[in-house]
């Protein structure tokens, strides 16, 4: 009777060279030093990090701002000034030299007593490629943040609402480092493709997913100048991407080898097919009452106040609103409508046979993906970066650093529109901890036999009220300032009755029910 | 019904198919033989008098002393005349089949009771009793390839299974464990 | 060789010779799925292969005996008190429940006189048991239906009983507290107090869950009109416990052949209603998974009320009957069924003059409400067999024994 | 675990990792390039734009150009009906990438949405719930090749003619990109009768599409 032999050999130890040694040296000594002064108050480190980020963010465009007009419109002046040309090679047409720069700042009001440093700082500001490296980096950096801490907050809400707490012992203050330190672990996993799977396909579905939601980040505008590119198809530009991001999980359902992958996909290309027309023509309306396709156009209609918002503005818009909402759940694969990854029914859908790196891949796209369309959501109907007070009540604050930082604050600028699209991820976080997920048929019948209709009534109504409010008529103008009044009071109704209820609920906030036996029981 | 007047009735109707009454004790049951045992359990499942609809369960038993396997029938009656009124009273009865031990063969009454099915499986996969006209006996708690039915008091342990060594004490020649 | 053989190679039984499959697999699109052993929604290691055609499902054929441990076999050679442990392990979600019947069981077989405290404790843990696998079922079967937090306010209640049960016998799950002949330890001071004072809290969580699933749209979408069983096919499978009171049939063991004291209180047997009238939702069947669902919900309420009537009046005395040790089993045998949580546990003991039972057979009530997994699950969607099998409440523990 | 299994593990994963590493650099850099292409809204001229012809661009349009030829041969040349459908999903949006070169972003953003979206899930479902199993391989018989081969090199010899008596001209001046208010007008107003009748042809082919689900069912 032979004991049952191993047919696995362990894999000979890898050799790690150079590169990899330095790696783990630099990680050790980092951590050696930084580990104390984090673990000592690390609340207050990471929201100083946030609130530096937005300061750096603001000053960066305030810095591309000022040289734009003091600089460049002053060169313009200048005989011999040739616009910086695109070939880079030729160094004769580098527009601005540093002398130059020099020369024009010596005059200005900019105190000369930063000598020659500033210049050849100031110098490369001027190249439209320098200026796309830093967006494209913010973009990339926003893009890899965003998925890590909402996947933490989604785990501390979801504790909440489930009376527990939550991650609350990585990095301290409330497991703020739980995402990153999921990250590393998802990295040091084995990378494994399962046999029999298409090999070429099962490595590629990730990055087919991932690279659209990062390609909806250039369209996104965040404020009036903080857009990487100014598209004015923004709005079908990025419909268009979100669409394609299908693609890439159909591709990974099929090639797993998987039958429940498979499940996966075909539930994914059956609820593609049944949320995007009704999400396109939910945004649809709004557009047929703003006019333009450009989100920074839809956002501009809405800067005065509140009851300038589109979602107010007439009751088409109102409901599209909440018809793109849900329609967008299904888009993202979350709450009621995650069938593609049903735990209970296909184990984990297209991405049971992933793991590691590759499935975290997965998941980064589906947040960054759910950023975004809560933002678009946030622009096109609850007014983008311009805040609650209207912006003319800011006029008189004139244009000086200070000033322009409060109206950023005050009346708009990309804290506004974080807001808001923080808020709506916050609603659908809600929902998928509250909801139990519906049928794929339920799925199907409510998105095509449902909102489908629903969106076409909205259009057409919405085409019936901006014809007749193209007519200016008294009456007309009258009915619209009333029928702005009442939406907006709903939404302030339903603004007030969420804090209403968190307020409750933080007031009457009991300890967490212990364990009845330790408290009294004598002897146990 | 109480226990005796069951017994009474299945002896006047079935006098030939019936071998053995017990009352006393703490289970009333009747023996039955196998070849008449599906019309009894028809007649005994389809009566209105008795109306035994609910099967409880089926135990084999292994009775090494005499050579013979056995079958325990429990049943049991529920009556849903009106709907929505609790049901407080039931009467409950035993039937026992015996066959031979080496080929011990019982006719299957899962057409009567579907319950019947997985017990019947059951019984066949760990005691051995063959049930004739079953529609799908199959070993149900073992593996397919099991060899020897476990319950049988005279079952000798295998000692491993596709290569996987069991745990029992090898020399003792009837291992506890 | 292509994915589709290696799992018709993996099923050889299913394929072989029995024709009953034999015209299923001929059309080339059907898939045969294992919803195997290792599966999120299938409670345990329950193997069910679904031959689907997309999403619908033609056939689910469940295979059990993942967790076969022959406990009957160990039964016959172990003397009734050394074997309660093993009872615990059955349907490990209601321990003191199956130790209860396997206790009564013993004590009829030999005639043993059970002292009225002991009686009224094991009814106090019978029902307290109950509630917390009704709250696993619950839990579970949100989950099943994709709603994650009924899962944690239900846990955390189970807690809290779990803690008591630690008080009183030291076990969280698997407790040998009831034995033959009464019950091991007399309850720790202070215990009555805490029992109540978690009732009282306990009452009012049972709305939560009302709240926040029964009458959730989306759970009766999912539910209602699922996987329905008529009258007397849940008799004819041998459905008891709430698959049988889901198809509307009042029936209790513990009112039709009470034991161990159940007929002093007054408690009252809750079954299905069909959609509309006062709080069923609309579209609500009798016999369908939601009623099924919904009366394990009121049968926790029953079990407070049994147990505040008991814990009300515990008459004071040993618990303990005498001469259990060597106990002589009589030359007879005898077959008892209790009403546990998931339906009747029944035990066959049959005894030969020794003091080691000659025979136990343990009915398991979640082996006969399995059976009827296979027509039920004809031609449903595939979310609907998680849907099915979760309502019937599956613990493979007391299946395979 | 010990240390230097850590070690090991972070080497592997860096080794791994660092494949990584230039493909999100091309990545990044086709995006910068990419968008840097794309005009921005309006008529007036945009300082940013590329100019035409300048070194950039060239090389842009020849890579895109290359990836559309290679991944449309590809879609021809692959045996596994899913890989096909991928390289379909490669072309389609490579064309996609071409309208954005030319600055025309409306018409790639409807691309991107009619086909890469949507047609192709509609490609998918038929390849997968035709009950040819998925793991088919397409092997043409002799007969098939020689008439593709037939087929091919005459529409091949019919292109060369066109390229050779077209005379190609470049448009003066940076190209501005049309906005979509002026297709919009220009759609409704010149083009409204071939716009209705697409429509129409549209509607016929769904009923038709939903009668043929319909008849197998």
């Amino acid at each position: 009777m032979t004991q049952f032999s191993v047919p696995w050999q362990p894999r000979p130890a890898h050799p790690y060279g150079m590169a990899s040694r330095a790696v783990i040296a630099l990680a050790q000594s980092v951590y050696g030093f930084a580990a104390p002064i984090v673990s000592r108050f690390p609340g207050a480190i990471l929201i100083s990090a946030v609130i530096a980020t937005c300061v750096g963010v603001w000053m960066h465009s305030v810095l591309f701002g000022w040289v734009d007009t003091q600089l460049i419109q002053a060169a313009v002046t200048l005989p011999d000034y040739t616009p910086p040309a695109l070939s880079l090679l030729s160094p004769s047409t580098w527009g601005l030299t540093p002398s130059v720069i020099h020369a024009l700042r010596v005059d200005e009001t900019v105190a000369a007593s930063v000598a020659g440093l500033l210049d050849y700082v100031l110098w490369p500001v001027q190249f439209w490629i320098v200026r796309d490296v830093v967006g494209l980096g913010a973009l990339f950096g926003l893009f890899n943040v965003i998925p890590v801490y909402v996947i933490w907050w989604e785990r501390k809400v979801a504790g909440r609402i489930q009376s527990r707490l939550g991650p609350m012992r990585v990095g301290g203050w409330h497991g703020w480092a739980q995402s990153p330190a999921d990250g590393i672990k998802l990295i040091l996993k084995e990378d494994l493709v399962p046999a029999g799977a298409d090999g070429p396909l099962f490595r590629l579905a990730p990055y087919l997913t991932i690279i659209p939601s990062l390609l909806a980040f250039l369209a996104l505008p965040f404020g009036a100048t903080y857009v990487l590119r100014e598209l004015d198809v923004a709005l079908v530009f990025i419909l268009g991407v979100l669409g394609a991001e299908v693609v890439g999980v159909i591709l990974a359902g099929w090639a797993s080898n998987n039958k429940w992958s498979v499940y996966g996909a075909m539930r994914e290309a059956c609820q593609m097919i049944s949320y995007e027309i009704p999400m396109g023509m939910a945004l649809l309306v709004p557009v047929i009452c703003v006019g333009t396709l450009s989100l920074s156009g839809i956002a501009d209609v809405q800067q005065g106040g509140w009851f300038s918002w589109i979602a107010f503005s007439n009751p088409f818009c109102f409901a599209a609103f909440v018809c793109y909402f849900i329609a967008s759940l299904a888009s993202l694969k979350r709450a009621p409508f995650d069938l593609p990854e049903a735990e209970s029914e296909l184990v984990a859908g297209f991405v049971t046979e992933y793991s590691g790196f590759r499935w975290s891949l997965f998941f980064f796209a589906e947040y960054a993906a759910m950023f975004v369309i809560c933002a678009i959501a946030s622009i096109v109907f609850l007014g983008g970066w311009h805040s609650p007070l209207p912006a003319s009540w800011g006029g008189g604050l004139g244009d000086g650093l200070l000033a322009r930082g409060l109206t950023g604050l005050l009346f708009s600028g990309p804290i506004w529109l974080m807001f808001k699209s923080v808020f709506l991820l916050y609603v659908q976080l809600w929902l998928r901890w509250t909801l139990p997920r519906i049928r794929i048929d339920q799925v199907l019948y409510s998105c095509i036999q449902v909102l489908l209709p629903l969106t076409m009534v909205l259009v057409f109504g919405a085409t019936v009220w901006t014809w007749a409010s193209t007519g200016h008529n008294a009456l007309w103008s009258t009915v619209e300032a009333a029928t702005r009044i009442i939406l907006g009071s709903i939404g302030l109704v339903f603004i007030g009755g969420f804090i209403a209820i968190a307020g409750y609920g933080f007031y009457h906030r009991r300890r967490m029910v212990g364990n009845l036996v330790q408290d009294v029981m004598p002897g146990s | 019904m109480a226990p005796e007047e069951i017994c009474k009735l299945l002896t006047t109707e079935f006098t030939d198919a019936i071998v053995k009454t017990v009352v006393e004790g703490a289970h009333p049951y009747v023996q039955v033989s196998p070849d008449r045992w599906p019309d009894v359990a028809r007649f005994l499942c389809d009566d209105s008098r008795l109306g035994m609809n609910l099967l409880r369960s089926i135990s084999a038993l292994d009775l090494l002393s005499d050579d013979r396997l056995a079958c325990v029938y429990d049943l049991m009656r529920i009556v849903v005349d009106r709907p929505d009124v609790l049901i407080t009273e039931t009467h409950e009865f035993a039937i026992r089949v015996e066959t031979d031990r080496n080929e011990p063969v019982i006719p299957s009454v899962a057409d009567v009771w579907p319950a019947a099915d997985w017990h019947e499986r059951e019984a066949y996969d760990l005691m051995g009793i063959r049930f004739t006209d079953h529609p799908d006996l199959r070993r149900i708690l073992c593996p397919d390839d099991w060899e020897g039915y476990p319950l049988r008091k005279d079952y000798e342990f295998p000692l491993e299974y596709h290569g996987i060594p069991a745990t029992t004490e090898y020399e003792l020649p009837n291992p506890r464990h | 060789m292509t994915m589709a053989d290696t799992v018709l190679e993996s099923a050889p039984d299913l394929l072989v010779d029995t024709d009953r499959v034999e015209q299923g697999d001929l059309r080339t699109e059907e898939m045969l799925v294992n919803m195997g052993p290792q599966h999120p929604s299938t409670h345990g290691v329950l193997r069910v292969v679904l031959r689907t055609d997309g999403e619908m499902v033609l056939e689910a054929i469940p295979h059990i005996g993942y967790l076969h441990r022959c406990a009957e076999k160990i039964g016959e050679s172990l003397a009734p008190y050394q074997y309660i442990p093993y009872t615990d392990r059955m349907d490990y979600l209601a321990g003191m429940n199956n130790n209860q019947a396997f206790a009564i069981a013993v004590e009829r077989l030999c005639g043993l006189e059970v002292p009225a405290r002991a009686q009224a404790i094991r009814v106090v843990f019978a029902e307290f048991n109950r509630i917390a696998s009704h709250l696993v079922s619950l839990g579970t079967y949100g989950l099943d239906m994709g709603a994650f937090t009924p899962f944690l306010y239900c846990f955390r209640e189970r807690e809290m009983i779990l803690d008591l049960f630690e008080a009183a016998c030291g076990a969280r799950l698997t407790y040998s507290y009831i034995t033959v002949g009464g019950i091991h330890e007399d309850l720790p001071a202070g215990w009555v107090e805490r029992c109540l004072e978690f009732l009282d809290y306990f009452e009012p969580k049972i709305d939560d869950y009302n709240n926040l699933l029964s009458f959730n749209h989306i759970f009766v979408k999912r539910t209602a009109g699922v996987g329905v069983v008529s009258v007397d096919e849940a008799i004819a499978y041998g459905l008891t416990g709430p698959p049988l009171r889901g198809s509307g049939i009042r029936w209790d063991l513990r009112k039709v052949l009470p034991y161990d004291g159940y007929e002093m209180y007054d408690f009252d047997v809750p079954i299905a209603r069909s959609g509309g009238t006062d709080e069923i939702p609309h579209g609500v069947v009798v016999g369908d998974c939601w009623s099924r669902y919904y009366v394990r919900v009121l049968e926790m309420t029953q079990s407070v009320r049994i147990m505040r009537q008991a814990l009300a009046n515990l008459p004071d005395g040993d618990t303990e009957a005498k001469k259990i040790k060597n106990l002589k089993l009589p030359d007879d045998e005898v077959y008892v069924g209790i009403e546990n949580p998931r339906g009747q546990l029944g035990f066959y003991v049959r005894g030969d003059g020794s003091t080691i039972p000659s025979r136990v057979k343990a009915r398991g009530p979640s082996f006969c409400n399995l059976s009827i997994t296979t027509p039920l699950c004809r031609n449903v969607m595939l979310a609907d067999v998680p849907a099915i099998i979760g309502s019937i409440d599956v613990v493979m523990g007391e299946v395979d024994r | 675990m010990s240390i230097d299994r850590v070690n090991q593990l972070s080497s592997t994963c860096v080794r791994r990792r660092f494949a990584l590493a230039p493909a999100l650099l091309v990545l990044g850099v086709t995006l910068l390039c990419g968008t840097r292409a794309m005009a921005s809204s309006g008529g007036e001229v945009v300082t940013t734009a590329a100019e035409p012809g300048s070194l950039l661009e060239v090389v842009l349009f020849y890579a895109v150009a290359t990836m559309t030829i290679v991944s449309s041969v590809a879609v021809c040349m692959s045996k596994n009906i899913v890989r096909m459908a991928l390289w379909l999903f490669m072309t389609l949006a490579s064309v996609s990438f071409l309208y954005f070169l030319l600055a025309a972003n409306f018409l790639a953003s409807i691309q991107l949405v009619v086909y890469a979206g949507g047609t192709l899930v509609l490609l998918v479902f038929g390849v997968m719930l035709t009950n040819k199993s998925p793991w088919a391989r397409y092997t043409p018989g002799k007969l098939e090749l020689v008439g593709a081969a037939a087929v091919c090199s005459v529409l091949l010899v019919a292109l060369w003619l066109v390229f050779l008596r077209a005379e190609w001209s470049r448009l003066p001046g940076a190209f501005a990109g049309t906005s979509v208010a002026d297709l919009g007008r220009s759609l409704l107003s010149v083009y409204v009768v071939p716009f209705e009748v697409a429509g129409v042809l549209l509607m016929i082919v769904m009923v038709g599409a939903a009668h043929l689900a319909r008849q197998d069912k």
